[in-house]
């Protein structure tokens, strides 16, 4: 791990405070869903923090992002209003579907954050329609599609990997390789072995794989692909070695994975070490940090209250929205 | 008024759309170099080139998924999926992304999408060739359906799709391209909802879309023969579903069949045998009939095939059943 | 009779098909070392190991389609398809092959195939995963469907569609795994094609099938204050399909509501009201009702998800409106 | 190409005949259509004798074989009766499926010639799970499963070499690469480039090409891939470079193709190489290819006769079956 010469104080913060809000925020959440406030399916984001929000710090406002269900964190890195996030995921009138849509389908097409898909798998030829219409249009945007190590094997990957690249399209493939697919190990489900990131080799597609523990490093991956990708070179795949801390979703027994493999992974916080990273390098000082925490604490209490306090959404809502 | 063909109409609508709005592009399997295998698009990769006119490979999901990520983003995509048949390898694109994104962002997105298809049997091409399945897609708050019946009802549908922000499915049927009628010269557009009359008729309301007013129009043919007035009402679209031309038909005719031509056990046919009944039953003489397809896998053999699609005599026969006419 | 809940039961029939029959292997998504994710087989893994309890890739299709080839050579598979959303991406294996490979073979083939999947809404999952597909597969020749209302049902119909030769789509609902209910320590089973009184009465029929029974039931209850007997239906297997119990109920009360949890329109209840006005018109006081799901995506909030499944309220009230009971 | 030294007289002329009795077949086939007898979708596999000849010859008959609706020579190459296949073609009482299929679903359980799938890539999961259940019943056969080269982009593929990667099955996957899915050449299908057997990597399957116009070739290349699959080594991939000499179906005017093209490949007809190669290596001699072109003449001609003068499937046919 290596800290870039050129990373300035204030933007290490931004990077610090992105990502424990995201592990606050889903702290809280976790204690929310516990509680009955937040329903459904809920899947937390810890453990993951630093994919998001290096992969997302490296954007333009106008490229586009798609993910999975997993979604409170790409959707808080992309500036996703922390009230507005909680209001979704407690089915309030306030949140970003006004309740409609739930924790597993955010959208803030504003911020061309393009969803939130909980269908393992569908947001790939999605991804793939949204690259088309910026190469249509002549644009230089790009979109940034997560997805899952348990997507790889959904025959919508193979099919939007190969048209993507058959037609050059502004893709970035980023896949949060976490292990698991709910309970089932990477092992027990790619043949082609852990590596996934070789599968791009057969559309011709250049693929990497990096450290997702590791906020810089992934930074770097994304900018060296977004920078290739805008200059109409077509997909580019990266590949995140990466880990869930918590269960799939909230719900999650975790009888399939043991507590030694957890600990091993916890001992790699993403946060716990860039902070230290920070503080070894002089960048940061623990005064940065303790208000840092300050903010995110705050923020994710002014969330949760605003969210709370928000009605629900009335019955004229129902059945808006289905059709223009 | 120049008498054209179904197809034909396709193609000027088609045409039309790729000329005035550069939002428009086709893409699919087949429809650029092999001139499309109902060669509605023959012509076309020449004269817009391979940016507007895109030949994918068999890649179904990923086409039509294509089709709405362009959409979302703000083009007109219209994407042809060669045969209802291969919709199914499609099916969760179409019913849990573009019929959905709209409602789960509240508004935020819109899917202008429209996926053309070929319906229908007919044409002896077997059990997994020869389906019908515009009934499930009519099902699925959020998508529309449109199944015209000839040249005119599919130009002024297909502008309407085009036009409209909705994702539509848009299902022809293989044995209608040679149809021919007169088609204006002059811009009209059919709005999405509004069910045709194509025949006035005091005795017995039919009910059908698609191929199967073709088979009602004969049907009534018969049945003048014997002395009964059918009032013959095309749909045009399944969703929007225009009762109000079905249910005031029904009121003053007191008796109604229902013609499909897919399955008859859980299709379309009995929406709206329900609808009617629901909401016309002190105006019935007797039960609403179906005449539907049989519900068997459709079988090669031309011999076998033809008993397993509607047919105009079956029409004549069951309104005797059910009303003595 | 020992009282054991829905999921008791399923996990009974499982565990006694594995024992009996070398050629039976469940399959499925996270069945194994997740201990399957409505825990039916939680603890299967350990009790017969990974070559009868398959944890597959997410690859619906190809599981759906492995089972076919697998049933198609001589073996009994048993796959579990996560939810009934996900069977949009197995739409194709499901409709074109397991469905027609014995008909297209002229009986060369068959596939003794069961796909156990979990339909349904009501736990705040929102709109792509809180569907009912179950109508769309009873549409299909070559598919059965089966879909219990209570462990009693649930074996005895498990049994069965483990034992047929014929693919079938075995649809639990999410909010019946915790129902409990009398199942005899002997062995029975239920033949397909059955439906069951669940309660008698004689004022009305309410025709139902899984979660929708209980709403039934609940109505009943509700119109029994009113003194109003309603006599409950359960189809328990949509194809086959068993009209007769159906009809003769509503011969004597002359009056039917069906209720199914999803959308109304083009819902499989229109298959039923069409049945039964079909064949039963001269008996029927007023027109066949339907009590659905609401036309609309499932939205995620609470209070406004509570309006789109089927109440019992809501079948008091259209037995009212229709018959002015 | 090379003549194996212990190729007999016997043996070499059984390979013959069954090319030139697909040839024949299919050009009255093609006849046949155009004069209204075959109906529906009509797929010749005039130029491809080889590979069904080669690969299928080299199979136990208690092995599997599967394969897509250009089935004919599949068909034939198994020992299909071309009575029962030219009955079914015609739609007659006396086809395989009496009638009910149609030449894109021709079947023989017994031969264990599987189907005749209409839908492309349809066929691929169902040779995973027949190969499921040979491994299941710890037996030793394989399942040759055969597609084109347009099939490789559907999801189907994907999942089902993964799966049958990852569960070690015995399964051969045998390309048909044509260079056309109907008008589509695969070089605007495919984004990895045309040796589409590189694909196979991805799912650690190991893969080769041979020529598809050598029939001696692919039965040797067919016999090795078994020996390893029969070991219990999992699946292998077999892409076989060839060129559909007719259109797409018979119905196809083949706008998409020029005659140059065709005529390459014609120069390189699979009957006539071997024919020469034969007669150039003295084990056959012209007497041998004129008595077999006369056998082939005959049985082609009779199965026509008998195809013709057979019933029509009676009405009872029309939902026998459905269900057991
Ligand atoms: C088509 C489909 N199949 C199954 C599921 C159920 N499911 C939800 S998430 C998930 C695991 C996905 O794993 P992965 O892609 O690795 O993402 P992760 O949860 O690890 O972030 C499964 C099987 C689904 N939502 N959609
Ligand atoms: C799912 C599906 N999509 C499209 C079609 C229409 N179709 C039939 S054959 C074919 C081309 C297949 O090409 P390939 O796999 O290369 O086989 P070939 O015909 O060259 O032998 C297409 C597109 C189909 N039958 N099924
Ligand atoms: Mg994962
Ligand atoms: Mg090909």
């Amino acid at each position: 791990m290596k800290v870039p010469a050129n990373l300035g104080k204030e933007e290490a913060i931004g990077l610090y405070e992105q990502m424990l809000l995201i592990r606050r925020f889903e702290e809280q959440s976790d204690r929310l869903y516990k509680s009955g406030k937040i329903k459904g399916f809920c899947h937390l984001y810890i453990g993951q923090e630093a994919i998001a929000v290096g992969a997302i710090s490296s954007l333009r406002p106008d490229d586009y992002i798609i993910t999975h269900y997993r979604d409170h964190g790409h959707a808080l890195a992309r500036g996703m209003d922390p009230k507005v996030v909680m209001s979704e995921l407690m089915g309030k009138v306030t949140g970003s579907s006004r309740g409609l849509g739930g924790s597993m389908h955010l959208f803030d097409v504003e911020k061309r954050f393009m969803g939130g898909h909980a269908i393992v798998g569908g947001q790939l030829p999605l991804a793939t329609g949204l690259a088309m219409a910026i190469k249509h249009k002549k644009d230089d945007q790009i979109v940034l599609c997560f997805f899952g190590d348990g997507a790889v094997n959904e025959g919508e990957f193979h099919e939007s990997m190969n048209l993507a690249s058959m037609w050059g399209l502004p893709v970035l493939f980023f896949l949060e390789n976490n292990l698991y697919g709910m309970g089932t190990h990477v092992d027990f489900t790619r043949s082609g072995g852990r590596e996934i990131y070789t599968s791009a080799d057969a559309y011709g597609i250049p693929a990497t794989q990096v450290d997702g523990m590791d906020v810089l490093a992934v930074q770097e991956v994304t900018r060296q692909a977004i920078q290739r990708i805008r200059t109409g070179e077509g997909p580019v795949f990266v590949e995140a070695m990466c880990y869930r801390f918590r269960g799939h979703s909230v719900q999650d027994p975790m009888f399939y994975r043991d507590k030694e493999e957890v600990k091993k992974w916890e001992a790699r916080d993403p946060i716990n070490i860039f902070e230290q990273m920070m503080i070894n390098d002089g960048i940061l000082e623990s005064e940065d940090i303790q208000e840092v925490a300050k903010c995110v604490g705050q923020a994710v209490s002014e969330a949760v209250d605003f969210a709370d306090g928000s009605d629900e959404p009335g019955f004229e809502a129902i059945d808006q929205n289905i059709y223009s | 008024m120049p008498e054209i063909t179904l197809r034909e109409a396709l193609k000027l609508g088609l045409r039309e759309a790729l000329d005035c709005d550069d939002r428009v592009f086709i893409m699919g399997e087949d429809i650029g170099l092999f001139q499309g295998s109902y060669a509605v698009t023959s012509g076309f990769l020449d004269d817009y080139g391979p940016d507007r006119i895109k030949d994918t490979p068999i890649s179904e999901s990923a086409i039509v998924g294509c089709g709405v990520g362009a959409a979302a983003a703000g083009l007109k995509p219209i994407v042809e999926i060669m045969t209802i048949n291969f919709m199914l390898l499609a099916m969760d694109q179409i019913v849990n992304h573009a019929a959905k994104l709209r409602y789960m962002s509240d508004g935020q997105l819109e899917v202008p999408l429209v996926i053309r298809t070929v319906t229908g049997g007919g044409g002896q091409l077997g059990a997994t060739h020869s389906q019908s399945f515009e009934g499930w897609f009519a099902s699925v708050p959020g998508l529309y359906v449109a199944a015209p019946s000839d040249p005119y009802d599919a130009l002024g549908l297909l502008r309407t799709a085009i036009d409209d922000n909705n994702p539509i499915i848009f299902a022809e049927h293989a044995k209608l391209y040679q149809v021919r009628g007169e088609v204006p010269d002059e811009y009209y557009s059919i709005p999405l909802g509004k069910a045709k009359i194509k025949r006035a008729g005091s005795d017995v309301t039919l009910v059908a879309y698609s191929r199967a007013v073709h088979t009602a129009l004969e049907a009534a043919g018969l049945l003048s023969e014997k002395g009964v007035e059918a009032e013959v009402i095309d749909l045009r679209t399944l969703r929007p579903l225009d009762m109000n031309t079905v249910l005031e038909s029904v009121r003053n005719t007191g008796r109604a069949v229902v013609i499909e031509e897919g399955w008859k056990t859980g299709g379309f046919a009995g929406e709206l045998v329900s609808r009617i009944q629901e909401e016309a039953f002190d105006d019935l003489d007797g039960p609403v009939g179906r005449v539907c397809g049989l519900d068997v896998p459709a079988p090669y053999s031309g011999r076998l095939e033809s008993k397993v699609f509607p047919e105009p005599q079956g029409v004549v026969n069951e309104i005797e059943r059910l009303y003595g006419l």
